[in-house]
């Protein structure tokens, strides 16, 4: 009974469901279109793809601990405008500004955690007002001007952030170990420590958590607060790669982001995250997104070809997960 | 004598309009297992909510050891040594047996800051306490609670209490759902536990249960303590019985 | 006095930045108060906030059109309630406007098709595409429509596809389609000003060099300006963003005092690498 | 004990919060701005609140048992342009067109439903998915071009669903009437019928439900399919009243739907919801989003107000929750 | 003799890798009180699990008076004269104490298409059937379950089991939680089901309970019906106990 080989524990582990999907997935564009999985698109679709995964490691703890953050998009657009117009008004050196922009980040996710857990609100309504209240004041601070990053050259936080360099025809950028290192940490802590026990338990039973003197509240603050200042690095990487730090990006990436988390097989409800199974949902979402362009589907059906796939993998993932928990 | 290992003075509490506690004095003294008897609704699982900081109370004090305290959450009560299993048993379905036994009080291993905890040492720890409980089935300690049986639910909840030790631990009605052995081993724990030198305050409605090993019943009636000093030694089953319906009041009615 | 500016356009689009910043001009400049709102295509939304704005005794309305024809009845309440109502950026003939302010957008796609053909850069059987920010907004539905008058004729397809209203995605979005269709791509007409101001970074990206691949489209932000400078874009188009506010809240003030207008004002022009350098410094506030 | 006079009673119950928050959200843009409660401003604001409002009743049936649906934007934007389409080409009659379009839209709720019910994935990715595809097709069959609408001048179908005339100088749409009668009917199906206790009982412990012999999977299709209808239907009345069928339009609905239904006082998390709330809900953000405009807050700073609105009334409701819970 | 009311043949039932039921045979007669013993985790609320048609089995057959069904819902079950109470109590805590009594069967008042629900006739059976399962404390029906202490919600999923009648009755340990009174209101309710033509299977660790109301003992042990006649009048509670804890076999071990 506790005898099973390795394939058995592999098809055991929730997150099975997501690589087969990942799997299936990048076959079948390769098969339709070679190129899918040439040097140069590659690079291309990993650069983005580490800036919404940020965002989605974090969202994974969140979610675990039973609240999500719909703000984090506008805290993508907000850290950047504020850092480089600090920047190119000259009020601040880029490591003040991108200090400042962090700390920001660091009391919007604050004051998210704190209306969450003190005055009891939903984090729906909570993080819905956030998303509002932010986006409008990186708009009016900015005026609605897009801010010019490109005297960011000789910067070694650019550089550190996200320099890129080769590898044979290969381009790499520095955010993509940002982005490992981050799944790495956040991996071991959710399943390693004591803290990830305490997020785990906060989202599963808050009132057994609080009952064994587990400071729910504490945890979810901190959680809301990573997931701001991730959301922030991720917009300030990306802001220095387009170069253009417009008020406006990262609309609409809060649902993105939950949809990878909970593709990669996290609970919406809280209690059950998997910080691998986010990292395949990830690359399930953007390789998706990058591959109905390459084999040409026509551009005004994007979207059905999106929602469709989505529907699709999710089915497949749902049989995968019904013949694995009747098995025997 | 000396001042009572805990004294709750005038309790009241009330949901909305209605009112659960209606000044409840009780103590419990060092080394002394008590029990509390009660009809369903009397109050019993309110009291020991509002000892163990679940729920605020409406009026009254709380005294440990003489000393006047404010608990605000469930924190607070552990702090001060108080260890509660309540009657909705609250365990965490997702997590496994272990993760739930030591949630809050995680062993750590390897440096501070890496905050890795000891799994090894917890499933260990784990497997020797279902056994100690009375469970003969061997069942992994990383298997979530969620696939556990009612009665083996309740067993973990009572492992809990048994690992870490407390000056006051609390039992609201844990031989629930038991088995004839698992029942023998929470008895036997509660036994044990005076002799190690804890409290306990246990809650049950099988009378004979409550009658095999407590010091002193302690009877609530409708948000009230109408009985506090019942030595089970001196005292007949259906006296207690009595007490707990009302049948032994003056003009009891009965409708 | 107090107008109203409302604008079916969305604070995501940079050109919106400049044709707000010459309403907030006019407001400086003539000290009167001007009420802005953005309502991101939302026809209900804009119809709602013109009635609002009648409902207040505005003394003059400045409004864009969401869609042809969607404006029809609030004009007529604004004309009834003796409110003048102007305008402008989006035209709508048939609603009563007292007048309109700035550019046609069929005529400036015609004339993105035509300079294409004109400069010989694309022929027949040859493959056009156009990328938006929003597929099925006004603007991009009008240029198509002047496109289309021009290239279906001569036998050029093309092929319109969603960048969105976000910079990071709209140049992923770009970058994808491009590495694809490379070989087929022989023009690019960038239907609004986001996507002509990302060009250069698609380029960068997919290792196009400048004017390999001909480009013209919107040319309202300092990005295309560059871009013209550069040579990634060949020709892209002036639409007076912020004259454009201007001058239409002037009309309403002069309507206001009693003067109808009885004109309509049409801005635009499409410039090249030789005089990108002056709407560069206007852009730049130079 | 159970004698408390009418006041108390009102305040005991769960819509006291909302109301109190409508009435102090008129009085302050009354106080500002006299115009706010002019008779043509109520007209106006009304208008486009009950095409909102249609689609929140819907969805607070949905939510109370225990799912919601991001898809309604979608469908409110698609079955217009389904409908005159057909009639547009000359394909159908308008009443035909009508029919089909209502048809379809049964037809994606459906979907919805079984995606949820059958395969059981969580109703996020479902009605995620499905609004973009739906979205995809309204693009796709109208080729990005928006639908005409004004040959519909002398329809009876048009008239009934939206025909306006006047009260003195009060301009009422016949939509308001649909609002009325279908917050009338929800109202009741929730708190006086069978089927409501059954929708309740689906949201709060499903399993209990089922143990009961309740059909849960029916109940919930059945929801889904009525929220997808009543979205295709505020649709058409909004595209005849504002003259276009737009394939966009709609865009962004689902939250402030979601929004509007939980400052109404219906759980998010199933279980729980009242129709009365909901209507309170509607009001709440339309009247804010109208008095803003009206009280002339900067375009660019419009956002931040919603946001801190909807956060610092939602603590005004927490905390008058709270009040009446710890009351004696 | 003729076809029992139930028969379950060869029933096993696996969890992902865990067996909770290995091959169980099992029959309840027309007009018989079963009662169904077994250790924690022994297989009992599976087996009535399969029987309700909660869960599905992974293999066996079950017979309704010799008529071979398959139970793909709990609206199968219950379509077949099989009403269910279950240990996790089975009540949706928002809703009140006289819509989770009525819920799925609902009374209908007025023209059948307004579908309206008959709110005073439930109101006042349920204040009804709350003093017949022993509640002397005036709850109004109107009462939210979630505001009950523990007991009280479980006289309440009683009640119900009391009010419709049904050919087969399952209680999965129904005595759990209740006070004296409450208990006893349970205990005769099981009697009377029997005069009244019912058959009842009954689940409780409390083997006193049992022997007071059962015809027949049945006993599990891991997964396998280990004793299925036993005749609470002609044996020793002792000698239950030692079947249950396998203690009367030859050659049993115990860790
Ligand atoms: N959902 C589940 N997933 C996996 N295993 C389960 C599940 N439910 C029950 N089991 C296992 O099946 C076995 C039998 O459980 P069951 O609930 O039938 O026991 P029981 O006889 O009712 O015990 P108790 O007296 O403690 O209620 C147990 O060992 C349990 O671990
Ligand atoms: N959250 C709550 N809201 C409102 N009333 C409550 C709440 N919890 C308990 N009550 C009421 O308080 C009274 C006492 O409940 P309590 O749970 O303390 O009883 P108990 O003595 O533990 O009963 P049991 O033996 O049935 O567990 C009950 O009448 C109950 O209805
Ligand atoms: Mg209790
Ligand atoms: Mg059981």
């Amino acid at each position: 009974m506790e005898k099973h080989s390795f394939v058995q524990r592999l098809i055991a582990r929730p997150e099975f469901g997501p690589l087969v999907l990942l799997l299936v997935e990048l076959a079948v564009f390769w098969s339709i279109n070679h190129e899918f999985l040439s040097v140069g698109n590659i690079s291309n679709t990993l650069s983005f793809t580490v800036e919404l995964g940020l965002i989605a490691l974090a969202m994974t703890l969140l979610m675990t601990s039973g609240e999500f953050d719909l703000s984090v998009g506008s805290v993508f657009g907000f850290a950047p405008v504020v850092m480089w117009t600090l920047f190119n008004t000259g009020a601040a050196s880029l490591e003040l500004a991108f200090l400042v922009a962090m700390l920001l980040a660091a009391v919007i996710g604050w004051a998210n955690g704190w209306f969450v857990t003190r005055i009891r609100i939903s984090s729906f309504l909570v993080t819905l007002g956030m998303l509002l209240v932010v986006r409008g004041t990186a708009l009016y601070i900015s005026d609605g001007f897009p801010q010019r990053t490109w005297n960011s050259g000789e910067q070694w936080l650019a550089d550190i952030l996200v320099g890129s360099f080769y590898i044979g025809s290969f381009r790499l950028y520095a955010s993509l170990f940002w982005f490992i290192g981050f799944a790495v940490v956040l991996g071991y802590l959710l399943t390693g420590t004591r803290v990830g026990n305490w997020i785990q338990a906060s989202g599963g039973n808050p009132g057994a958590a609080r009952a064994r003197g587990v400071n729910v509240d504490r945890v979810k603050v901190a959680l809301f607060m990573l997931s701001a200042m991730l959301a922030a690095l991720a917009g300030i990487i990306s802001s220095i790669r387009t170069s253009s730090a417009n008020p406006n990006s990262g609309s609409g990436y809060e649902l993105e982001v939950i949809a990878m988390v909970v593709i990669g097989g996290t609970a919406l409800t809280g209690g059950r995250g998997t910080i691998i199974g986010t990292v395949l949902g990830v690359f399930i979402l953007r390789v998706m997104r990058n591959g109905i362009v390459l084999i040409g589907v026509p551009g005004l059906a994007y979207n059905i070809f999106i929602g469709a796939i989505i529907l699709g993998m999710m089915t497949l993932h749902s049989w995968l997960e019904r013949r694995h928990q009747s098995g025997t | 004598m000396a001042e009572p290992l805990i004294r709750m003075a005038s309790i009241r509490k009330a949901y909305g309009r209605v009112t659960a506690l209606d000044g409840v004095d009780f103590h419990v003294n060092e080394r002394e297992i008590v029990g509390l008897l009660g009809d369903n609704g009397a109050g019993k699982s309110t009291l020991i909510k509002v000892l163990s900081g679940a729920v605020p109370l409406t009026s009254g004090d709380i005294f440990v050891r003489g000393k006047k305290v404010n608990f605000r959450a469930t924190n607070d009560a552990i702090a001060a040594g108080i260890e509660t299993i309540y009657q909705d048993s609250a365990l965490v379905t997702q997590l496994s047996i272990a993760r739930n036994l030591f949630l809050g009080r995680e062993p750590l291993k390897g440096p501070r800051f890496l905050n890795r905890m000891d799994q090894d040492h917890m499933n260990a720890v784990a497997r020797d306490l279902l056994k100690q409980v009375g469970i003969t089935k061997n069942i992994p300690p990383t298997t979530p609670i969620g696939s556990l049986s009612g009665g083996e639910r309740q067993a973990v909840a009572i492992a809990r209490a048994m690992y870490f030790d407390s000056d006051l631990i609390i039992l609201d009605e844990p031989t629930n759902n038991l088995g004839v052995a698992e029942t023998q081993g929470v008895l036997s724990f509660v036994r044990n536990a005076r002799d190690s030198g804890h409290s306990c305050i246990f809650i049950a409605h099988n009378i004979h249960h409550v009658f095999q090993v407590v010091d002193r019943i302690v009877v609530m009636r409708r948000g009230k303590v109408v009985a506090d000093d019942i030595d089970p030694k001196t005292t007949s089953v259906a006296a207690v019985e009595a007490v707990i319906t009302g049948m032994n009041e003056p003009g009891a009615t009965h409708h | 006095k107090t107008f109203y500016w409302i604008s079916h356009g969305s604070v995501a689009d940079p050109v919106w930045t400049y044709f707000l910043a010459g309403a907030k001009q006019w407001a400086t400049d003539t000290g009167n108060t001007v009420n802005t709102s953005f309502h991101e295509g939302n026809v209900a939304s804009q119809q709602e906030a013109v009635r609002a704005a009648i409902a207040a005794k505005a003394d003059g309305i400045v409004t864009t059109s969401p869609d042809p024809g969607s404006l029809v009845e609030v004009a007529k309440e604004a004309n009834a309630a003796d409110i003048p109502i102007i305008n402008f950026n989006t035209p709508d003939p048939q609603a009563s406007f007292d007048a309109y302010v700035g550019g046609d957008n069929v005529v400036f796609g015609r004339g993105w098709a035509q300079y294409l053909v004109d400069k010989g850069l694309v022929k027949k059987g040859d493959f056009v595409w156009m990328p938006v920010e929003i597929p099925g907004a006004t603007y991009g539905v009008q240029e198509e429509e002047g496109i289309k008058s021009v290239f279906e004729p001569l036998g050029i397809t093309y092929e319109v596809t969603e960048a969105k209203l976000d910079q990071a995605e709209a140049i992923n979005r770009m970058v994808d389609y491009l590495t694809a269709n490379r070989q087929k791509v022989k023009a690019i007409i960038g239907l609004g000003d986001l996507v002509t101001g990302s060009i250069k970074r698609v380029f960068d990206q997919v290792g196009v060099k400048p004017g390999e691949i001909p480009v013209v489209g919107w040319g309202n932000s300092l990005d295309t300006t560059q871009e013209v400078l550069q040579g990634y874009v060949n020709a892209a188009q002036w639409q007076d963003p912020q004259a454009t506010s201007y001058v239409a809240l002037s009309l309403a003030n002069m309507a206001a005092s009693g003067i109808p207008p009885g004109f309509n004002v049409i801005t635009g022009a499409l410039y090249e690498k030789d005089t990108a350098q002056i709407y560069d410094d206007i852009l730049s506030g130079k």
